[in-house]
């Protein structure tokens, strides 16, 4: 009947249901670590959805206020313990910063290509996380037999498979161990293929792409206003890389090198020929795209890797030793921001003249990302909250701090 | 030097809200007054040669020196500073802006200080007010639920401040 | 073989023959589905490592791990099953053998070999269709009785998930029976007899396809994964299954590897021509007779025929098992590779899809053994001569219209003793003119 | 000794099974468990009729009554279940009125049961053949669904109609079928619109 014809009395009365409070974590198979989720559901579909965060809270800052920067770097190391590289390259920048303390060509090249390979993993780890969120189990486990090959050789580098402690302050610890490169280059010659692998188990999944294509669309501004950075803002389509757009001390490390920023811009993404067609249902800035870029950055990190390979050989000269354990901080303030795999994890630190910092500050990517899933789940199924989670790839180490 | 013309074109234009400045620092900043702190914001956002549409993050620091010899060398008087850390992805510059507060809201012991909110400039600011709150003290006026976001629900006390003793056990669980 | 074992029995203990026979075929098929369950996880885990490109089981048992699924057991059966304590007992308890004893059902008049059917229903393929659909109920007060709210949500996708695949499944198994005319799954089978190409998979373009939305529809039947609304485990937690744990637990999933058994060996029965080969070896041999015939010397000629038969019989109940094992493999294959469906899309596949395809191939279907009565064969080959009395599918009666042929060849296919009473009026002569009533006596001649 | 008559056994144990059943429907309080014993009395009552021989009929009470009565559970009893329904509290005065309706309907069915003639002995309960054994109507494996089919599309297979008598066109039943159905459409759509707006009217005063 059309609406104009029902007298004003007969309004269609719809069957009042009652919402329920549904607590997602903190253990939940889905929530990557103990973040729990309060969800207000009616039937399947999520009305509102409440992050409690602070289970994995370990007091990082306040322990940063009574250690020396060099004695921090183990704490850096377990915010983000799958990219634990690029966490103490984050602190070690930044402490270098407030000294103006300038580290060797070589040992930025060595940094560069260890932060990359760590960005790698990283990188497989979230992809193949996301396929098992959506119920296929097969790429987790070809993505972490790839990820132990990476662990072998950073355990060769510095001992340590997980939180390495590797880049400090002032250099690294030590030098690469002889052969190490060669191994380094026959892991990535032998890792393309698998990369391929991933994209036909996932990438060009019929049922892969119903599942994340237009779920938790999230426009460039709505990204921008809540300060989501790395894949997430990429995958909104803001070409914006802190590598190549970053501070004068994080971009001279990748001065030299090329590569290319992820992100779709005038509707295509770089050199896109090889890869998987975007599908036709994806629509930019929805979880399809983030696991997108992020499969695309895995090949633009082995590109960096393969290159600092070649400018670590051709560089003569030493590789810097740490600072000293007890080095004097001068007066002031430094706040930097690197770009993680997660997206741009940005230090502060606050001398006041002694060996121990004033303040310490650890500003996380996930935490901003984890903020706009409030936004995105509004009204959407229960099996869409998980999707829109895995896409976002959070670590609860580097929220809850 | 770029940054530093930048500044002295919002001091000559804003004097009024900006009750200072350094630009010889490493990250140079500038100090907003904490009532026109939401006017400063909204201006520094949407202004067009600005456009710091980029809030990376929210700091509270606790200048205070609990012992006294060592309070006696210290140059500045104890106070909670709010330290926003901006960046224009448009002009790609940053800016540092700092609120300074008094340590208790007029001097009585455990009133928090008061700071107008910026969640509605920028909403990532909802979640880093909600952590500068929970771990520094600082209450922030308009943020819609003010809520402790790291530490327990119940928990008493700020842990970043300076003069901060841990207490013993929390729900009868010691906490070493 | 209940006449079998009555015959030797006097008139007044005839009812030990039937209820050892009850007992006999309830036993061996009970042994069948566990061991086949336990045989299923093995092979679960198996193919999964070799699709996971790892090992899988090989520590348990020697070299295979093949004693991995009686190591599973016993653990689970030394666990503790708990009960949550605001759970409905008695509903808690009883819920994971519903569901067994429903998936166990199936088997009952499942056909292995042309003889080897538990209990041979003339409407076989239906009482299928309704038990499995009670398969269902099980799983529903697992997820109620355990009052969690996961479990709740378990149930409640699974009952959305069963009001969806239920119709398309239903419509699949149609077709065969419309093919073949009688819903008793040993005629279906006999009638896909001889080469491969015999089998309804090949009848015509319509059933192939129907073939496939058969497929989906099984393993949306059997919760597996695409399909496995009820308990994905990334969202809910475990689904219907949460709060169950120990032997409980068992059960339930004894019950899904039982009715994924059963649909595969259903689907293999209507398409695949259930225990006729690809290759009719018994027949190209020769009858059963001559095969005993010439290797063994047989006194006399009633038992070897019957050992022939029970031969004939064994030959296709393996390849039943095989077919039934090869579709359990693909569902396995199925589930280790694709990601999970959202509820919505599984809902849209079977009723948006699944269902209007299942109807127009059923519509194509009838269309073309109207036009093509043998099926595709049937079209090629020459006009078959009318007097063949064999009764294949092909044979095509004296009928007058082209109407009249295809409806009086589709009533020649019912086997005649029913109407014997009808017989009785050709005699008087007084014939009715209607077609169909033409076919009836038709068929009484020869 | 007389040979037990495991035909009218296991259709007393069907029976018995049916009625128990049903009487827990009423007895119980949670509704759950009350949807729960009408599946299992329906299914005894499937089992009846395969113990008759009449596979097609016993299917069809599977699927249609226990299919049906776990869709009324899911949707009728779970998802609607709040608070006061779960548990449905009867008052004694309520059991003793019920007590003594349920007893004279049964004291009637008793009676016109037992005064039937060829009901009267358990023996007669199989159909009787030559030599007095008895013989399960379930071992005719002959009877099948077929002429019930053809019966619905207009061939009487059973009694082909002479041409002299006036009834011979409509020898089938499905006509009526199709009329009744429509009815119960009709009524059902009726039904469910007058719910509706039912709902809206009282919620005013």
């Amino acid at each position: 009947m059309p609406a104009e014809r029902l007298d004003s009395g007969t309004v269609e009365v719809d069957v009042a249901t009652d919402e329920m409070l549904l607590n997602m974590g903190p253990q939940h198979p889905s929530t990557h670590g103990v973040l729990r989720l309060a969800l207000r559901t009616d039937g399947e579909i999520v009305v509102d959805v409440t992050p409690h965060i602070g289970y994995l809270h370990r007091c990082a800052e306040k322990i940063g206020e009574n250690v020396t920067p060099r004695q921090w770097i183990p704490v850096t190391d377990r915010l983000d313990y799958l990219a634990a590289m690029n966490m103490n390259l984050g602190w070690a920048l930044t402490v270098e910063k407030l000294l103006g303390h300038e580290v060797s060509e070589k040992t930025q090249h060595l940094r560069v290509l260890v932060a990359e390979l760590n960005r790698i993993a990283s990188h497989v780890v979230a992809a193949v996380c996301y396929g098992l969120d959506l119920g296929s189990f097969t790429p987790f486990v070809w993505g972490f037999r790839e990820r132990e090959k990476i662990l072998n050789l950073f355990e060769e580098l510095c001992g340590a498979r997980l939180t390495y402690s590797y880049i400090t302050p002032g250099g690294v610890t030590h030098d690469a161990p002889g052969g190490w490169l060669d191994k380094c280059d026959d892991f990535l010659t032998q890792f393309a293929p698998c990369v391929d692998e991933l994209h036909a188990l996932l990438t060009s999944n019929a049922i892969f792409v119903r599942r994340t294509a237009g779920v938790g669309v999230l426009s460039p501004a709505m990204a921008i206003d809540y300060g989501c950075t790395g894949p997430v803002l990429r995958g909104s389509g803001v070409d914006w890389d802190l590598r190549r757009d970053g501070e004068s001390c994080y971009t001279r490390m990748y001065e030299g090198y090329e590569f290319e920023v992820i992100a779709e811009t005038g509707g295509s993404y770089p050199n896109d020929e090889e890869y998987p067609p975007v599908p036709p249902a994806a629509v930019l800035g929805d979880s399809w795209h983030r696991f997108y870029v992020r499969m695309l950055e895995v090949v633009q990190s082995m590109k960096l890797v393969r290159q600092a390979i070649e400018k670590y050989r051709n560089t003569e000269g030493e590789v810097d030793k740490p600072i000293k354990l007890k080095q004097k901080l001068p007066e002031g303030e430094a706040y930097l921001e690197t770009e993680a795999p997660k997206g741009q994890m940005g230090f502060m630190i606050i001398g006041d003249g002694s060996s121990v910092p004033w303040r310490v500050r650890a500003r996380s990517s996930s935490f901003c990302n984890l903020s706009v899933v409030r936004e995105l789940c509004r009204g959407v199924l229960i099996a869409d909250v998980v999707a829109i989670v895995g896409s976002m790839d959070l670590v609860m180490g580097e929220i809850d701090r | 030097m770029k940054i530093e013309n930048m500044l002295k074109q919002l001091e000559d234009r804003y004097g009024r809200w900006i009750t200072g400045s350094n630009a010889e620092v490493i990250d140079p900043w500038i100090e907003v007054a904490p009532q026109r702190l939401p006017e400063a914001a909204r201006l520094l956002r949407d202004e067009p040669e600005w456009q710091l549409n980029m809030l990376h993050c929210i700091t509270g620091v606790d200048y205070f020196e609990p012992d006294e010899k060592k309070a006696a060398k210290v140059d500045w008087q104890p106070h909670v500073e709010v330290v926003y850390h901006l960046s224009s992805m448009v002009h790609n510059h940053r800016l540092v802006v700092k609120v300074m507060l008094p340590r208790w809201k007029d001097g009585v012991e455990g009133q928090l200080p008061e700071l107008p909110t910026v969640s509605d400039v920028w909403s990532t600011a909802a979640w880093h007010e909600r952590e500068v709150y929970d771990l520094i003290g600082v209450r922030f006026t308009g943020c819609e639920d003010l809520r402790r976001i790291l530490c327990p629900e119940d928990w008493e006390g700020h842990p970043l401040r300076k003069d901060y003793r841990q207490p013993p056990e929390y729900h009868g669980i010691k906490t070493g | 073989m209940a006449e079998y074992l009555a015959s030797f029995l006097g008139p007044e203990w005839q009812w030990i023959a039937y209820a050892f026979t009850a007992v006999f075929s309830c036993v061996l098929l009970l042994a069948l589905v566990v061991t086949a369950a336990a045989a299923f996880t093995w092979a679960e885990r198996k193919v999964s490592a070799r699709i996971q490109d790892r090992l899988g089981p090989t520590r348990v048992g020697r070299r295979f791990g093949w004693l991995q699924s009686p190591a599973d057991g016993l653990k689970l059966l030394c666990k503790e099953d708990l009960i949550p304590a605001a759970a409905d007992r008695f509903l808690f308890r009883l819920a994971p053998y519903i569901s067994f004893c429903t998936a166990f059902c199936v088997f009952l008049a499942l056909p292995f070999a042309g003889g080897f059917v538990a209990l041979r229903l003339n409407t076989a393929a239906f009482f299928i269709l309704a038990v499995a659909g009670l398969e269902v109920f099980g799983v529903i007060l697992g997820g109620w009785a355990s009052r969690s709210k996961w479990s709740l949500y378990g149930a409640m996708r699974e009952a959305a998930q069963v009001v969806s695949y239920e119709i398309p499944l239903g419509l699949c198994v149609v077709i065969p029976v419309m093919i073949a005319g009688t819903m008793d799954l040993v005629a279906i089978g006999n009638d896909q007899a001889g080469w491969f190409w015999n089998w309804y998979l090949f009848h015509d373009p319509f059933t192939f396809v129907t073939f496939w939305i058969y497929v989906t529809c099984a393993v949306a039947g059997a919760n597996r994964l695409p399909f496995d609304m009820p308990e994905s485990e990334s969202e809910l937690v475990a689904g219907f299954m949460t709060e169950y744990s120990g032997f409980r637990w068992s059960v339930f999933f004894m019950g899904e590897y039982a009715s994924m058994f059963a649909l595969s060996g259903l689907g293999a029965i209507l398409f695949l021509g259930g225990w006729n080969g690809p290759i009719p070896v018994v027949a190209l041999i020769g009858d059963g007779v001559s095969l005993t015939g010439g290797l063994v010397p047989v006194p006399d000629g009633r038992t070897a025929e019957l050992a022939a038969v029970f031969l004939g019989n064994l030959v296709g109940m393996t390849n039943f098992i095989l077919k039934a094992t090869a579709g359990v493999i693909c569902m396995m294959w199925i589930r280790w590779t694709l990601p999970r469906l959202r509820i919505d899309q599984v809902m849209t596949t079977c009723l948006k899809y699944c269902i209007p395809l299942a109807a127009a191939m059923l519509l194509g279907a009838m269309l073309w053994t109207y036009t093509f009565p043998g099926g595709v064969l049937g079209a090629l080959r020459p006009a078959p001569s009318a007097a063949v009395d064999v009764p294949s599918r092909s044979h095509a009666p004296h009928g007058n219209a082209l109407h009249g042929n295809a409806l009086s060849r589709r009533f020649a296919s019912f086997r005649g003793s029913t109407f014997q009473a009808s017989g009785s009026h050709a005699e008087h002569g007084n014939q009715v003119d209607h077609p169909v009533a033409v076919a009836f006596r038709s068929r009484q001649e020869n | 000794m007389d040979p037990i008559n495991w035909h009218s056994f296991f259709f007393l144990l069907f029976a018995l099974a049916a009625s128990l059943f049903a009487v827990a429907v009423v007895i119980s309080s949670n509704v759950v468990r009350m949807a729960f014993f009408l599946v299992m009395s329906l299914g005894a009552v499937a089992g009846l009729f395969f113990l008759a021989g009449a596979d097609f009929l016993g299917s069809v009470q599977l699927m249609v009554y226990v299919g049906g009565t776990m869709v009324l559970l899911i949707f009728g009893v779970m998802l609607t279940a709040r608070g006061p329904f779960v548990s449905m509290q009867t008052g004694a005065g309520q059991w003793i009125m019920a007590a003594i309706i349920a007893g004279s309907l049964l004291a009637v069915l008793l009676q016109t049961a037992l005064n039937v003639e060829t009901w009267r002995t358990p023996a007669v309960a199989g159909h009787k053949t030559g030599e007095g054994e008895t013989v399960s109507p379930g071992v005719d494996a002959e009877n099948t669904a077929t002429p019930l089919g053809m019966g619905l599309l207009g061939i009487r297979t059973h009694r082909l109609e002479p041409e002299n008598t006036s009834r011979r066109d409509m020898a089938g039943y499905l006509l009526p079928f199709e009329i009744v159905s429509v009815h119960l459409l009709v009524v059902l759509v009726g039904a469910a619109y007058l719910a509706r707006a039912k709902r809206r009217r009282n919620e005013e005063e």
